[in-house]
């Protein structure tokens, strides 16, 4: 499963639908939103994915990483629009025999969606707003 | 040629909507980014711009078609 | 939160008591019951604990984690007794500012638990049943 | 010296019971592993078979009393 929603995400039901009776591990990643970024508060972040495009590149992702990992299953669900500070903004699931690959599995996928998926955030603060990572002087993370 | 181009993020702001229409000699990839660059100066300060053709991350030397779907990627932030 | 339990665990109440406003990551590790080892069926396992001390060690692993990795909230919660295949034996979930010291520090929590916590696990096939680990000879894992 | 030994895992199938009682001469957790050994040889079989006192892992040469809270740790398999 790959969701790009407006939708709160609803991280059980990532986590079910990763899961299989042969694996013994799942490894799950849950992105949430800071309530601050370089010392200041964050008010709100504004999400942003070109739809069409990040469901195909996670799905290369998944591909990639299912001929490296024995994956058992798997589930990616990224949330767009406006989010606050605590809620979630991604959830990534992978189930695998044993707990390495699972580990392993889950951090290529969300490292390399974050490097790539057409995915945008824009940070909220109290006195202004900014693109993350968008220009070199203001690059975060 | 007229090429349709969706916008993201910060090239949205920049563009000044989610689509634009972009007059243009060349066919390929950097053609259009350097037409871009000429109309929209403010893109050149971005730590990158990458463009997408039909869904998929494309390569300077790429040709371009008015029926693609073109997309500005400026510097990804998801997760 | 470290729990040593023998109701299903709440996977959720897990992640939220780990959550914290200020972190960006949560890594959660969850170990289910596989349907098979060694490859023979596995009807049910049985899990045993020796509580009061698993609490003090997963304790002392958790003190560990947090002088290494700057932890925002964890929490463990491990099942015992009787366990179906496909049900949640373990749950470890750790929160931290950025993603790649949530993943560090939860799969140091789990490899260590499973090495020094005094837990052990009874495999139920449908002609035997076998202390995982206990001889030699059939090492399993 | 009465020790008291709580057994779990196999240790508890060997000796029979969550609970045994083990007299010993000696003081040490040697002393107490090799008199279990002595008496119950299937013991001898594990892959290991640590002693806890009083909830923590002890040493070989550790000194017990009858007051300790004693327990039998063979091979763990959390998780």
């Amino acid at each position: 499963m790959i969701k790009i929603t407006e939708k709160p995400i609803d991280v059980q039901k990532v986590i079910d639908t990763a899961s299989s009776l042969g694996a013994g591990a799942v490894n799950v990643f849950i992105g949430t939103v800071r309530n601050n970024a370089n010392g200041k508060n964050v008010v709100w972040l504004e999400y942003e994915a070109y739809e069409t495009m990040a469901v195909n590149e996670i799905r290369k992702i998944i591909d990639d990483a299912s001929h490296r990992w024995p994956l058992l299953g798997w589930a990616v669900s990224h949330r767009i629009g406006t989010l606050k500070p605590g809620e979630v903004s991604v959830v990534v699931a992978v189930a695998s025999p044993h707990r390495r690959e699972s580990f392993e599995a889950c951090q290529y996928i969300i490292d390399t969606l974050k490097a790539n998926a057409p995915i945008w955030k824009k940070e909220v603060f109290e006195d202004g707003e900014e693109w993350v990572s968008a220009r070199p002087a203001m690059a975060v993370n | 040629m007229k090429y349709k181009v969706k916008a993201f993020g910060v090239t949205k702001d920049i563009l000044g909507g989610k689509e634009a229409v972009v007059e243009l000699e060349g066919q390929t990839v950097a053609a259009l980014r350097n037409q871009l660059f000429q109309k929209h100066p403010a893109l050149q300060g971005l730590r990158s711009l990458l463009i997408a053709v039909n869904n998929t991350y494309a390569e300077d030397n790429q040709v371009i078609s008015e029926s693609d779907e073109i997309a500005l990627i400026p510097p990804v932030s998801g997760g």
